[in-house]
């Protein structure tokens, strides 16, 4: 039938809506570039101005009142040191915290208020933390204006938004593991343990790996519990404390810096040439959140693939 | 860990002083490695209220301590408050670099284009003036920069006027210059230090007191003749000198003052006279050994 | 009794591909199907007859969906799929150069085997694929003659506006099948539309179909045999000889024949589970 | 399962099994007709026909058989087309019965009659009676009536001993009609047969309806 | 096992003495973390209380929110809300008006479009958008966004240096990651069983995602613009540094606004005297600040539930 | 259609029809034995033993309807069980046709003996080998076995052809034999019937191989 | 022959459910489960014999999961469900305060619809339980004998490392099956164990049920009438009589009556399809 053989083609109707559609595409294509070549131009502003300062010595110098000669080296350390005191207060909270929402709590009003609480504790702003960091740590715990007041400030403020990643990760295990587990006589906590968590596992690390990229870019609230700008030393226990609790917690206890504080002290220095100093500060800061978004999509490529 | 051998001082306060207690911490540091000087800028207010908390040993101030903060400090028993002036910090007037007429201003047409419901118009201020409306751009309005043009310029010449509201307010110089620098009718003010890297894209205003037109320079700031230059500030404890000789706290103050000139200079501030510097001096001088 | 005997056996060794002698609406030649470099099917030639329901069995792997799906060209929709050999719907090749695969779509309809109601009201669900397709006709109508021939109006009229999703999985089923039906299609291909079913909704849902053979021709894949025994009239036995290798048609013939007295002993092996 | 697929089909097989059901009858009732009457040409008929019978049979017996693997029938869905199964096979076993009758009218048809064939009729006509009887409780699902049928049979097999001991006393008393006196048993023992296969009928009718087989009349022969 | 004796059975069935414990402090102990969120919040609406408190001691309620000028640090001072409150809802609004077809746009095209390996590279290269402090974008929004994009657009007059517009655009791309990115995942998550109904149907690739994906993914791609209204208004440094501070009611995106959020940095980093206030006052906007993003999250919630509902 | 409980019982089926089988062989060879022999004992025994018969058909027919229902069974394997359907009821109809000769034999107790049985225990023998054949046939689905045994029938319609004519000419003869005779003559019918149903089964085993029912043997009465 | 007939119709008036002469397991004494305010299924009493497959059948809706889940307490799972009456196993009321249901769940196995084996190696698999459960022995004495049990150890023996998930649906089901079986229980609970695999690997678990019960007692809920009628020994039938009504029991009995001569209507109006 010949004139079936017409009929299939594209025509009228059906030809203007595949040309609606192939143009679409390009629309949407256009949309996503702009967002990409918006982080290109960043990155491209930004090394512009910051490559020319960037070099091992400026990773491993001091602050300094000479552009040239100012480093990143104890920020770096106290944004190391506080990531890791953030990652290991907050995850097991938050993890914890999700894992009560989503398997043990009871259902009624009080979930409600617990999942409206932490949708809200997720806008609140970063200064309020500060704020609260600076009441609750630095002054009535006397944790003074360390380490460990700066880390537990942001670990409460990033705890809502991993509770919200991580109970989505923790939704998505299948209801099946969880009763799998307990009709083989289980206990709850044991089909947790075993087979909840396990599978949330990757879920829960994109959500915590994002929710540490805000964190690491955090300034406001840690100029309000004091970080410092200017440091001469590494803060945080260095690798002889290991082996001394004492000396590991007196680590902890020491004044830090961070390196968006440092980048921001530069940009508020009057001296021109330390702009190019900010920069290459954001440049640092940048290939770390990179690297750490990177593990982020690797975890969760490989999550999806399963 | 390593910390703690030589002592350590917790420094906050004013992000205008910053670079000066920074600079002289980076020195002190050469000859003293084993004291810990950590500096942060948390502003002149939350400096001192933490260091009337007890939480910091010295505390940067671009303005004079206030009566409400000395109360607080009380309250925290802590009644020797040091007060060290350790430079000046010349205030630049600035217009757009286009603008060709507003060279030289009166501290009465600063206060008319300043104060609540003054001008709002170039011409207002002076009839030679294109009919132009004003751009105001000025440091946020409680830094000390802010408080000090308030008390030099707006009360100065009547005590029951205000600083206008109306314009942009920064807390960034950065900002201000940026913001100054691109609109045509702009005035504004911030910090000499500034004014002297980023400045070339402004024009500085210069300044009548009465005694004619200066122009802002660090000459002169430090002979005096430049009528709007704040002074700087650092607060101690007098105890926290007298504790005992060897400590740390009076070995920083004393290196701090006797390397004031050169570096308060060297960040772009503008050194005390001699003659002022010695009486920060003397204020230490009971407590040396 | 030799004559008789020997035309006993030669009906053992006739062939067992009997091509319908009814119109047929595809005629496949060769067919052959590939992901990637796995040859999922090859060799298929069978010719589907008009307003016929014809079940495609056999064991898991053997290809079924994937031949269904290259029936209108859903396989364009794996990046790796590819097709060859000729599919002609009407005498027409589908996988021609000119032939747009949205109007294939259009005259071959599909039915899934998890019913997948848009999450919207009744109505929009039967009227999308009218819309897109620029049928004419009031909403209205083409949703009660949609619903009607699938046999779901009488439940559904007082709540057209309910969520597809608030039906029961039998009724979502015949919702698919209306929305299938409101595009006009010629064929409906089914792949298992009723393994998500319990009983009495499959049971319905047969019913349904038996109703619908009037007018179309459907084309279903199956587990159940029961099911392909009960519903079509040509069944086609599918064999992917060993795990792993492409799957080939091993019987196709009038269904009573092919599970009453099936010509290849595989088919016989299949249907009474002998196999695996 | 899909009952109105079912439905019909099963529908069909039982109208095939009726409509065969009425073959048989005809053929009967003309078989009979036939030695009544002498007339070769009907025997003749009767004889023909029984291939259809025969057809009919098997053609209902591959319906069945299809019935039951496309649709997997259960319960007293499966009763009644196993019964239709079985009872095809008694129809056509008294369909063979009246091509008996028919084979011996041709047999008797150069003879002169025996005597009035009286009860021979009274016997078909019950046989008849009966199987019309056995349908109708088959189509009612009427056990009752098929008890009552059963109960029928003892008739026939009174006339036919009734029958036999004349003929065996006419056998005795005139050597010459021996030969067309056991041709006639041979008839009335086709007939006690069909009246027979009836009561099977109605043993199913109760089978299929209270799912017990009861053999509930004990064939002497 | 033949059947067992009822007494032993009863026996073996009964709660094991040691296997309980356990079990409780576990739930315990994951109690006590699920109670740390709602203690930060108790601490943080104490902290705003508490201070607060001494704010509305010098200012009355009625001043607070009836007053139609924010002038809290210049003399007369006064301290009418709803300028800060329009100056974040007009940051808001820009930023969404801008990020929700872009980031859109972008999840559709990444979702339904993008070879799979497109995807996998793309999207972590525009979540990595998430991860730049907020200071940089700040001043990208000073320098580039005003200075070489508004002002040479729309005229050096026209557009203040300090506006609305430019940290609504830095913001846009802030939350442009976050729309997108869990957009996508929706959508993602959307069986692919749905598109092929549409497929089946004859329906064109751009028909598919609009009409079937997307409506089918709204209550995902609602949660995610949630999240990014929750980060805008929350947000500090772009809107202090680039919004200017200027607080005032108007509409035109190219002046200059002050947020409420842009006010708390500007008197939490200043120089401000605790106690008083001017300083108090940083608390009062905070509090409103809580009290309206927990009215916006009491809303949503139960929007987003009912919505769910419907669909699922 | 889980092959092993299915074959199970299958084979359970079809054993038992095979038991039934054998039954009905034993009946049968006892029946012409106590013919011979004159033996009301084992003629009574025979006569008692159709009821075991009867109850193994039951039996037997209640189990494949329930394999068909609980396995649903396809194919050949459904085509194995209609046929044990059918074979099981004509066994059964054999052994009746047994028990019809036990009871000729209680009827001819009191008389003397006619004639040697010497065809009539050939026609039984013949019968008794075709059935053996059958069941053979039947295990190993062979259905060229099957058509020589169909035709095997024939020999067996020859012999009672001629067993017939002989005890007409008896009866003509000799009017005292007459009563005994026509005794005879049924036995005579009852073992051709038997035969005629022996070709039944192989007709079944021929449809069970080939899937198609072919009326092999068409029978005269 | 009246005698005889009323003997007839007595049968089809006898009682419907016919508690198993054997050994019981579980004896269920007017069970009734609630969720919420829903009343899903009341009134039920059975006896489930040991060393049997009882099957639950019924339309869905009419309660046979929440049947099948309230004998090993899954259903203390769902917050709202609430059980009423008395459910003895063993003679111990299993809903007693002092039961501990992790206790009565390691007894009282069960196998999903959807084959769920834990995303680990098929060793972990088959131990998970075990170890849990503190049963002794060495795990790969464990693994070996429930996987042979199981029926799987000759397909899997020399991939216990392999992940679970690799398997094909059927080995997952029988992988899930062994799981269950290393914690050593008495009773296997299955709901609809094969609804999501092909005949034939639905043979093979139809064929593992058989041998399995004759060490276990085995529950096993079916949408699969054939299903039901092929595995198990006692059927039971189970009707919401009307939509939305709390599921019943209709009748209960040695399946092959149940199937061939059911004794209520109702339960043949449902095999043989009349219903709906
Ligand atoms: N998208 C794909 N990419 C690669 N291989 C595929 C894809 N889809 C199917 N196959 C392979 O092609 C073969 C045939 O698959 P298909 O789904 O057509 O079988 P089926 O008969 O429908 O099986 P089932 O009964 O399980 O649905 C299988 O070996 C399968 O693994
Ligand atoms: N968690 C629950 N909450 C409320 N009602 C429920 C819940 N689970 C089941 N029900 C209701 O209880 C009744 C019985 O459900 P159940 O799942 O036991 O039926 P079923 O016979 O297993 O059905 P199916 O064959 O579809 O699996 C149904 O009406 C169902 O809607
Ligand atoms: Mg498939
Ligand atoms: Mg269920
Ligand atoms: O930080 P300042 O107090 O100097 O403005």
């Amino acid at each position: 039938m010949a004139s079936e053989q017409l009929r299939l083609r594209a025509g009228g109707a059906v030809a203007r809506r595949q040309l609606v559609s192939r143009v679409s595409r390009y629309l949407f294509l256009g949309a996503t570039v702009l967002g990409v070549s918006i982080l290109g131009f960043l990155a491209y502003d930004t090394i512009d101005s910051g490559a020319s300062r960037l070099s091992l010595d400026f990773l491993t110098n001091y602050p300094s009142r000479f552009a040239e000669k100012a480093g990143l080296r104890p920020a770096m350390y106290g944004t190391l040191w506080l990531m890791l005191i953030t990652v290991f207060s907050s995850i097991p909270i938050a993890i914890g915290t999700a894992i009560w929402i989503e398997e043990f709590a009871p259902r009624n009003r009080l979930l409600t208020i617990v999942k409206i609480n932490l949708a809200n504790l997720a806008g609140v702003p970063s200064i309020i933390y500060g704020i609260l960091g600076l009441t609750i740590f630095v002054r009535f715990y006397g944790m003074d204006r360390s380490l460990l007041a700066g880390g537990f400030t942001l670990a409460l403020m990033i705890i809502p938004m991993t509770v919200i990643a991580s109970q989505e990760a923790i939704r998505q295990v299948p209801p099946s593991l969880r009763d799998g587990a307990l009709a083989l006589g289980a206990t709850r906590w044991q089909a947790v343990r075993h087979n909840v968590l396990p599978n949330a596992i990757p879920g829960i690390m994109t959500g915590t790996i994002l929710a540490i990229s805000r964190a690491v870019g955090e300034t406001a609230a840690l100029i309000m519990i004091g970080g410092a700008a200017f440091i001469h030393f590494d803060p945080g226990p260095n690798l002889a404390d290991f082996a001394d609790p004492g000396g590991f917690w007196a680590g902890l206890n020491e004044s830090f810096t961070v390196i968006p504080i440092q980048i921001y002290a530069w940009t508020l220095d009057s001296r021109r040439e330390f702009q190019a100093n900010a920069s290459a500060g954001i440049i640092v800061l940048m290939t770390g959140v990179m690297a750490l978004n990177l593990l982020a999509a690797l975890i969760r490529e490989r999550f999806r693939r399963n | 860990d390593d910390s703690g051998k030589g002592g350590e001082i917790d420094i906050d306060g004013s992000s205008t002083v910053y670079p000066i207690t920074a600079a002289v911490a980076e020195d002190f540091h050469a000859v003293a490695g084993d004291v810990r000087v950590n500096v942060a800028f948390s502003g002149t207010g939350g400096g001192l209220e933490v260091f009337c908390a007890g939480e910091t040993h010295l505390s940067n101030a671009s303005r004079p301590i206030e009566q409400d903060e000395l109360d607080a400090c009380a309250e925290n028993g802590i009644n020797d408050v040091l007060e060290i002036q350790v430079g000046l910090d010349a205030l630049t007037v600035m217009v757009h670099p286009d603008n060709d007429f507003a060279d030289c201003l009166t501290i009465e047409q600063l206060h008319e284009i300043f104060r609540t419901g003054g001008a709002a118009n170039w011409s207002a201020v002076d009839a030679s003036f294109p009919d132009q409306p004003i751009a105001l751009y000025y440091p946020g309005t409680d830094s000390g920069t802010f408080d000090y043009f308030v008390e030099a310029i707006i009360k100065d010449v009547d005590e029951a006027a205000n600083h206008r509201g109306d314009g942009t307010a920064s807390e960034d110089d950065n900002v201000l210059a940026v913001g100054i620098g691109g609109d045509g009718d702009s005035i504004g003010y911030f910090g000499f230090a500034y004014f002297q890297d980023a400045g070339q894209s402004l024009k500085a205003v210069s300044v009548d007191g009465g005694e004619g037109c200066v122009a802002p320079s660090f000459d002169s700031a430090l002979d005096g003749s430049y009528p709007l230059s704040r002074p700087l500030f650092i607060y101690t404890r007098e105890s926290s000198l007298a504790e005992h000789p060897e400590n740390p706290m009076l070995r920083f103050l004393e290196f701090y003052l006797d390397n004031a000139t050169a570096l308060v200079a060297e960040v772009g501030y503008v050194s005390l006279p001699a003659d002022t510097l010695q009486e920060q001096q003397a204020r230490i001088e009971p407590y040396l050994p | 009794m030799t004559p008789d005997a020997t035309a006993a056996e030669s009906v053992q060794r006739a062939d067992p591909i009997r091509q319908p002698p009814e119109d047929t609406v595809f005629r496949l030649q060769d067919v052959g199907i590939w992901y990637g470099n796995k040859h999922a099917i090859s060799d298929i030639s069978l010719n589907i007859p008009v307003n016929r329901v014809t079940a495609l069995i056999g064991p898991s792997g053997c290809g079924k969906s994937s031949l269904l799906r290259c029936l209108n060209r859903m396989n364009d929709l794996i990046p790796s799929a590819r097709v060859e050999g000729t599919v002609e719907y009407h005498g027409a090749d589908i996988y021609a150069r000119s032939v747009d695969p949205v109007e294939v779509r259009r005259r071959i309809g599909m039915v899934f085997q998890k019913p997948n109601p848009f999450p919207k009201s009744i109505q929009d669900n039967v009227v999308f694929g009218a819309k897109v397709n620029g049928i004419e006709g009031s909403s209205g109508e083409i949703v009660e003659r949609a619903l009607k021939q699938a046999a779901l109006w009488d439940e559904v009229k007082n709540d057209l506006k309910k969520s597809g999703l608030e039906l029961s999985g039998g009724q979502q089923q015949r919702l698919c099948i209306a929305r299938a039906l409101a595009v006009q299609p010629d064929v409906i291909l089914m792949d298992e539309p009723c393994s998500a079913l319990d009983p009495i909704a499959t049971l319905k849902i047969e019913d349904l179909i038996r109703e619908l053979v009037k007018e179309y021709t459907i084309i279903i894949v199956t587990h159940n045999m029961q099911q392909a025994a009960r519903v079509s009239d040509y069944t086609a036995f599918l064999l992917a000889q060993e795990h792993g290798l492409n799957g080939t048609l091993i019987e196709y013939g009038p269904t009573n024949e092919v599970f009453t007295q099936p010509r290849e002993q595989r088919t016989e092996d299949y249907i009474t589970g002998r196999f695996g | 399962m899909t009952r109105s697929v079912f439905e019909k089909k099963l529908a069909e097989v039982q109208e095939d099994m009726l409509v065969m059901a009425g073959m048989v009858q005809e053929a009967i009732q003309q078989g009979v007709e036939a030695l009544k009457t002498r007339n070769v040409e009907q025997a003749r008929r009767v004889i023909a026909n029984d291939v259809e019978i025969n057809d009919k049979r098997y053609e209902t017996e591959e319906k069945c058989i299809e019935l039951i693997s496309l649709q997997a029938p259960l319960a007293s869905d499966l009763r009644a087309i196993i019964a239709v199964l079985h009872i095809t096979v008694d129809l056509e076993r008294m369909g063979d019965h009246a091509e008996g009758i028919a084979r011996i009218v041709l047999m008797l048809a150069d003879e002169a009659p025996l005597k009035p064939y009286i009860d021979l009729p009274r016997m078909a006509e019950i046989a008849s009676e009966m199987m019309e009887g056995a349908l109708e409780a088959y189509k009612n699902r009427d056990t009752a009536l098929a008890r009552r049928i059963i109960d029928r049979d003892d008739e026939v097999d009174e006339l036919y001993e009734q029958l036999y001991r004349e003929l065996l006393i006419f056998m005795i008393e005139e050597r010459g009609t021996i030969q067309r006196a056991t041709y006639l048993i041979w008839v009335a023992h086709n007939l006690e047969r069909i009246a027979d296969r009836v009561t099977n009928i109605c043993e199913r009718v109760v089978y299929l309806v209270e799912g017990k087989i009861h053999d509930l009349n004990v064939s002497k022969y | 096992m033949t059947v067992a004796d009822p007494g032993n059975m009863n026996e073996a069935l009964k709660k094991r003495q040691f296997g309980k414990p356990r079990e409780s402090v576990i739930l315990f102990v994951l109690t006590l973390c699920a109670a740390v969120s709602l203690v930060t919040t108790l601490l943080i609406v104490g902290v705003l209380v508490r201070e607060s408190a001494t704010f509305f001691e010098e200012v009355s309620f009625r001043d607070f929110f009836l007053e139609t000028e924010w002038q809290p640090l210049f003399e007369p001072v006064s301290f009418g809300i709803w300028e800060l409150v329009a100056g974040t809802l007009m940051v808001t609004f820009w930023a969404l008006l801008l990020a929700v077809p872009i980031g859109l746009a972008t999840a559709v095209y990444l979702s339904e479009y993008a070879h799979p390996n497109t995807r996998k590279v793309l999207k972590p290269i525009l979540e990595a958008l998430a991860g730049v402090p907020t200071v940089v974008y700040a001043y990208f929004a000073l320098t580039f966004v005003t200075q070489d994009l508004l002002r040479p657009t729309f005229g050096a007059d026209q557009v203040n240096v300090f506006n609305a517009l430019s940290a609504s655009i830095m913001l846009a791309v802030m939350i442009l990651p976050t729309i997108a990115s869990i957009s996508e995942d929706a959508m993602a998550n959307v069986p692919r069983d749905l598109r092929e109904a549409a497929y089946g149907l004859g329906a064109t690739r751009l028909e598919v995602a609009i009409r079937v994906v997307f409506p089918a993914a709204l209550s995902g791609i609602i949660a995610a613009i949630l999240l990014a209204i929750a980060r805008v208004v929350g947000e500090t440094m772009i809107v202090a540094i680039a919004a200017g501070s200027t607080p005032q009611l108007t509409v035109n995106p190219f002046e200059g606004v002050q947020t409420m959020t842009g006010f708390m940095l500007q008197v939490g980093l200043g120089d401000a005297a605790r106690g008083t206030v001017d300083y108090q006052a940083l608390f009062a906007v905070g509090m409103m600040l809580f009290l309206i993003t927990l009215a916006f999250n009491v809303a949503a919630y139960f929007f987003v539930r009912r919505y769910r509902e419907e669909y699922e």
